[in-house]
């Protein structure tokens, strides 16, 4: 059992191969977040993520560690951008390995849920010209 | 005559986000009578923001990085943020 | 829109990056089923998966046009092993690509569960000593 | 004298995964009446193995790579298989 927190400056990379122990887990699941070209009806070019440390992190910590005793998974990785992030690039990604695809399905939903509501992360939107022009 | 002398500590609230632009500030500088409680902090940023009283009085606070109930004891030097309109992902 | 089956003799390699026109999604979804070491109770080396196909190819490209309609997907592509797949390898991938992650998420547990409802693949155990031994 | 012609069609049903092993054969050869459905091979195959009736009254049959009503007319040729006990994934 595991919980994993990586705040990483800009977009996210490809996903890495996790390396656990054979046999362990029946179901993987990679959640990624991508920045859309839209966010609120305008075309946008980035979001801007602000990320308020270490509250950010605990939060991401114990919400993963809530969700390993709820669901009983095996690990869970949280990765979040920070600072600007382009669109077509990820700026979220949550891995989870558990026993059965059930248990990992409702992890995802209710860690991004939970996420939204709770962890103080806010993003705004950069527009490929300046407010007003558009 | 009657002394009376009144104790405060001050607070620089941290905001972020959309509030942090729509105040052009990221922070705002509140006093809460000593022994205040995160409350007072409510109650001062609702002062201070009249337009905006409905969402101060309501919103959540972080007080050292991790969300306390209203009735939480201050301390001076505690680090406070207002932790709303937050949208990760 | 597109919806992509894979039928693979054996294991599954490693997800591949898909390539997609930028900002056309918001959330990826790669689930991956792993054949666990425990099976009914008794510890397995592998699992074997018949197919009887073309009917098996026809119904998952049935569901993933389903779930593509229904969800308003980007992408679904379907992976599934035929034949041998050790304990903790990957028999079964399913990617995702939505506008938003709770219409990804929905989707992945529907075609889930439709899939092992409907979807001529059976598995069958095979044990590290032959039965009757173990 | 009378002289009666019965026609029959033969198929032989696919078979998969546990019933195959249960049965220790891949497939089962049934008659049935010329314009017979989908319902006489699932009776067939309840007359073929009576300590099975009830799972193959119910088995859902696909005809031609696709599940198809009890009622569907079967034709010479057609391939015929018992989808059931899947669990892909």
């Amino acid at each position: 059992m595991s919980v994993t927190i990586r705040i990483i400056d800009g977009p996210l990379g490809e996903p890495a191969s996790v390396l656990l122990p054979a046999a362990q887990f029946g179901a993987a699941i990679v959640f990624d977040g991508v920045v859309r070209s839209d966010e609120g009806g305008r075309t946008i070019r980035a979001l801007n993520y602000e990320v308020y440390e270490p509250m950010a992190s605990n939060m991401l910590a114990e919400l993963g560690r809530e969700m390993l005793t709820k669901h009983g998974l095996v690990s869970i990785m949280v990765e979040h951008s920070r600072g600007e992030v382009s669109v077509g690039q990820r700026s979220f990604r949550l891995t989870v390995h558990a026993l059965h695809r059930a248990e990992s399905l409702a992890a995802v939903g209710e860690f991004i849920d939970l996420m939204k509501r709770d962890v103080p992360i806010w993003k705004t939107a950069l527009h490929a010209s300046p407010p007003g022009l558009a | 005559m009657l002394n009376v002398t009144l104790q405060f500590m001050v607070f620089r609230v941290l905001i972020f986000g959309p509030l942090a632009r729509e105040l052009a500030c990221t922070s705002i500088a509140v006093d809460v009578p000593d022994n205040g409680s995160a409350r007072d902090v409510n109650e001062a940023l609702a002062a201070r923001y009249p337009h905006k009283a409905t969402f101060f009085r309501g919103a959540r606070l972080a007080v050292n990085h991790a969300f306390q109930s209203a009735e939480v004891p201050l301390h001076a030097g505690d680090e406070i943020a207002v932790v709303e309109l937050v949208g990760g992902g």
